[in-house]
């Protein structure tokens, strides 16, 4: 074979079969990456919503607060110094501090002023109680104990407050996840009309492959494989993006309440995870929409 | 006028085989349309070289979609190598056209793979090694005249390259059938009768060769039988050799009908400057 | 005219000249109704914040809260009505109000229990006073006139709370048009890029049409004329899926922080011009990015 | 052989106008690609009749693009109409390009309009209602035979048809220039003999035609000018009548070789089952 010159075979192997179709498929993966783009961000939102009521919740489990009020001739700092002795005894409590007086004036100043409080008001103390993580928070033993020790106290587990933290996480949590279900939904949708219409428009290609003897499987394989491709690529652009808007918003000072709907990087696996993901699932969904249109349409041939 | 015979195809056996393609009262429609073959008989031997003619729209392209297996008859029974093609499924179609080769009217190139590529594509799509057929691809694009464009792009081809590729595909993989539908409506002649020699040596290889065509000078070079098709039926005229002399008759009345028939066609319906000459 | 049929005119006049190309678009339409449905959630959105700010704000900026501290050997309440009266007289003042002390001791009682209080206990007094609308607070004014009167008070505008509000507001404001501008930047570039891969793949009937005598413009229009028909057309289905979205929404019960962020339907003009603008949007700008693209390509040729 | 010329064409003149196209030593290649034509340079007098052939690749269709400012000359000049068209601007190009006509040789049928829209395009393109054109439309499709197609897609029609449909569009707005980029390879010769008879109508009506074909039969059909490019060049043969011998001479020679070349031409490289017969 000297006096003719064989072409180098085509890059990409048997992918080449199909026409490269440079400009067709880039608004698919423009707006490919927009939807995992903003799954991602759906995703981290959701995660970040979790996290964070997951901590503000912690806090407010693992915290309980006691009010002791002076009993008729009793020393309301005797009672207090004998309330956290009561409490740091019992199972699952990991340390109690009772309060002292100047303590208890602090938190009325805003009513009462500084200069107003007469020696002898009667005020009440606080004991703040901190649980070992984990555990149940052991209100009705310690208020019997309390009753016994014939101590005035009452015990408040936050619990209003963690119920409401709770309630708006999940709110947020779900908005996050309907979000992401709404824009897989969408994903899925764009590929299979995709390939439908792209092998509509390349029925030539599967009509020349057809007739030079190839299999339905071949040929779906060709679609399947460029609409991985698509997938994975406009999947990892969708989620680099994410992940550098996420580090943006983690990076800026913001108040609480707004992180709590916004996505934030945490420097752990879960995120690892759902950068690593998300590509391989865009490709997997553009893929297996691609097969399935693809199987269906040559199926009504012949 | 030339009617002499090629002694080159004396040799070739014409009705000694079992037919490798069989139709049987075969009638096609498409859609809803009026029937465009009807009632299609006849058997095609194996190794035989077959003359397909007929005026345009006759229906010669949808005949020989029927063989190519791209089109299924509305009534009547096809047969492929004794096997009836209405029990064929799906996943036998690829093995069964692996046998067939097909130079399409329109051609139909990739127009995304190179010449080269475009030759070679029943070859690969049959999961044949590149460097196994690149040689023989190589030197058939050269014998087609197109050894020099084996890189180029089909759609910057001429008309007649980009036939002259349509027919190396269709050949590469030396078919059991070959279907050509004027192939050499883009070429001068000079070009069609070499690849009417391609052809012919294909045929000579043992291939079953049906070759629609206008052109009867070419039809003229060869001793093979002509089916010709008109208003869905078809008529087969064995080869020349056998009706030598009903055959030198109608030419010559057809020859000397040439002249006259051009000037008896009439005006067409165009708008003269004035307005006069206009026969409505 | 009588031996041959002619053919009645194509529907859609001169926009027939352009194949159908029937599963083409469609991804193009779900795509570009995807974007327009989040691009009015986003609005509604942003719309919406601002809105539930401006209701709190408004509330926190129109009334002040002043606290009168017994002075020696003065009466509290007296002092308190004497501070009410001030108020009520003054410019911009729509009414003022003199709390008693069971009001007071309502608001300590958290602190201190409701038995614990001794009668001589000098809690301070709260004079609430309501502003006339968009009228500047008039803290000095009060100070002063308090200072004159010998009324020991502290005027509080809430200014604190209002600027809280004000900044949360803000944020989720900033991330809904922020969203915004991304949906629209996106949704132009998808149309863009496929405009010019439409006139890719119809670059043989723009070849004959060319060939036929046409002119650019004819061609431009064409393709414009497709592109407004389908951004009008998915912008009104996503804006009609944003409405019905944020109907749904807005009928649920939601907890006041959750409803900051998200769409709800408000029954007033700003949303049904949002509803009739987006599609008109959607229309006009894929309108716009089809003909730039359309006419930089042609320009190309010849 | 026949040689006869036709009367209806004796009194067409050839040279008596000003030339419509004027080409000066113009040459022309694809991108870096080598030249395809090199240094032509001759006029086309308005209201001739000119053949073009020319072997496959010989550059005929590039010609003819030139000619349809579907591309531009990479040296020399073009005139029509005696302007110059290195000088005429994007804006200019449409109202030139509707006084010419063309027919592809792969047609470029619009497959979603109907065969009536496709030949009816360059009359609703230069704004003219249907009310106005519908009947000429009809009339001419009746004409190229497609008369019970009108309403059909190009899609759906033999190879032939679709070459009528393509006529059919080029002509419909009586051109000034028409171009045919082998209007009838895909017919059969009594369609082919039709379709120049309405070249022929046209061209008495004033129009400049332009007609490639490889169909040696059908050149001789008419008295004109023959156009053949080879290797870059053109070759202008007069009119038959003012060359009558010296033809006659070499197309006797051409028929003689015929057969000979075909025997002559050798065997095309296929692989025999047994592998003697290949000559390597
Ligand atoms: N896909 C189709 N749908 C409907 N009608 C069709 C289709 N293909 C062909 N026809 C019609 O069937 C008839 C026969 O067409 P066919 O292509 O077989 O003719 P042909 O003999 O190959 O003609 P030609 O020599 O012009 O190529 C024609 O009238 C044509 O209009
Ligand atoms: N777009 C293009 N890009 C590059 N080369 C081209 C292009 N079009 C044609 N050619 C080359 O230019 C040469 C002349 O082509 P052209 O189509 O003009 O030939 P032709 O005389 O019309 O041949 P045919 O009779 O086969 O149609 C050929 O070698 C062809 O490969
Ligand atoms: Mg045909
Ligand atoms: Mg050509």
């Amino acid at each position: 074979m000297s006096e003719f010159e064989i072409p180098p075979p085509p890059k990409g192997g048997a992918g080449a079969l199909l026409p490269p179709d440079a400009g067709r498929d880039r608004p698919l993966f423009i707006v490919a990456a927009i939807l995992v783009f903003l799954a991602c961000i759906a995703a981290l939102g959701a995660r970040g919503a979790w996290q964070q009521s997951q901590r503000w919740t912690e806090d407010l489990q693992t915290s309980l607060t006691v009010q002791v009020r002076p009993v008729e001739g009793g020393s309301a700092s005797e009672d207090a110094q004998r309330a956290a002795d009561i409490a740091a005894a019992m199972d699952g409590v990991a340390n109690a501090t009772a309060r002292d007086r100047a303590h208890a004036e602090r938190l009325i100043a805003p009513w009462l002023g500084t200069e107003n409080i007469p020696d002898d008001l009667p005020l009440p103390l606080i004991v703040e109680i901190r649980l070992e993580p984990g555990i149940e928070a052991p209100l009705d033993a310690l208020r019997e104990a309390f009753d016994e020790a014939g101590i005035n106290a009452s015990v408040d587990d936050h619990s209003r407050w963690a119920d409401a933290v709770r309630g708006a996480a999940t709110r947020s949590q779900t908005l996050a996840l309907a979000l992401l279900a709404l824009l897989a939904g969408a994903a899925a949708a764009v590929v299979a009309f995709a390939s439908r219409a792209s092998l509509a428009a390349r029925v030539d290609v599967i009509d020349a492959l057809h007739l030079c003897g190839a299999e339905d499987r071949y040929i779906a394989i060709l679609f399947q494989r460029r609409f991985f491709m698509l997938g994975l690529k406009s999947g990892a652009v969708g989620a680099i993006i994410a992940v550098i808007v996420s580090l943006l918003v983690g990076t800026g000072s913001q108040a609480a309440d707004a992180s709590f709907f916004l996505p934030s990087w945490e420097n752990n696996p879960f995120e690892f995870l759902l950068l690593a993901i998300a590509p391989l699932l865009a490709g997997a969904t553009a893929a297996l929409s691609a097969r399935l249109a693809v199987i269906t349409d040559l199926g009504r041939r012949w | 006028m030339e009617t002499s015979i090629d002694p080159s195809f004396s040799n070739t056996s014409y009705e000694t085989s079992a037919p490798v393609i069989r139709f049987d009262n075969v009638g096609m429609r498409y859609d809803q349309g009026p029937e465009v073959l009807r009632d299609l008989s006849f058997d095609l031997p194996r190794g035989s070289f077959q003359f397909l003619t007929g005026p345009s729209g006759a229906g010669k392209t949808s005949l020989l979609r029927l063989i190519y297996l791209a089109a299924r008859p509305s009534s009547g029974r096809i047969s492929f190598f004794g096997r009836d093609t209405a029990t064929l499924s799906r996943e036998e179609l690829p093995h069964l056209r692996r046998r067939i080769g097909v130079v399409f009217q329109e051609f139909r190139l990739l127009n995304h793979l190179s010449v080269f590529d475009n030759a070679a594509l029943p070859l690969r799509v049959a999961g044949k090694k590149r460097s196994d057929y690149a040689e023989d691809v190589a030197e058939l694009l050269a014998w087609v005249g197109l050894g020099d464009k084996m890189k180029a792009n089909p759609a910057t081809l001429s008309g007649g390259e980009q036939q002259r590729v349509a027919i190396a595909r269709a050949v590469v993989a030396q078919p059991e059938i070959l279907i050509a539908d004027e192939p050499t409506g883009n070429v001068d002649s000079e070009m069609a009768m070499r690849l009417l020699r391609l052809f012919v040596e294909l045929n000579k290889l043992g291939t079953t060769i049906i070759f629609a065509t206008h052109d009867l000078q070419l039809v003229r070079l060869l001793d093979a039988p002509v089916m010709s098709l008109a208003e869905g039926h078809v008529h087969i005229r064995a080869p020349r050799s056998q009706r030598q002399a009903e055959y030198q008759r109608a030419e010559d009345e057809a020859a000397a009908g040439h002249r006259e028939a051009f000037e008896d066609i009439g005006r067409p319906p165009l708008d003269s400057p004035d307005g006069a000459e206009r026969d409505e």
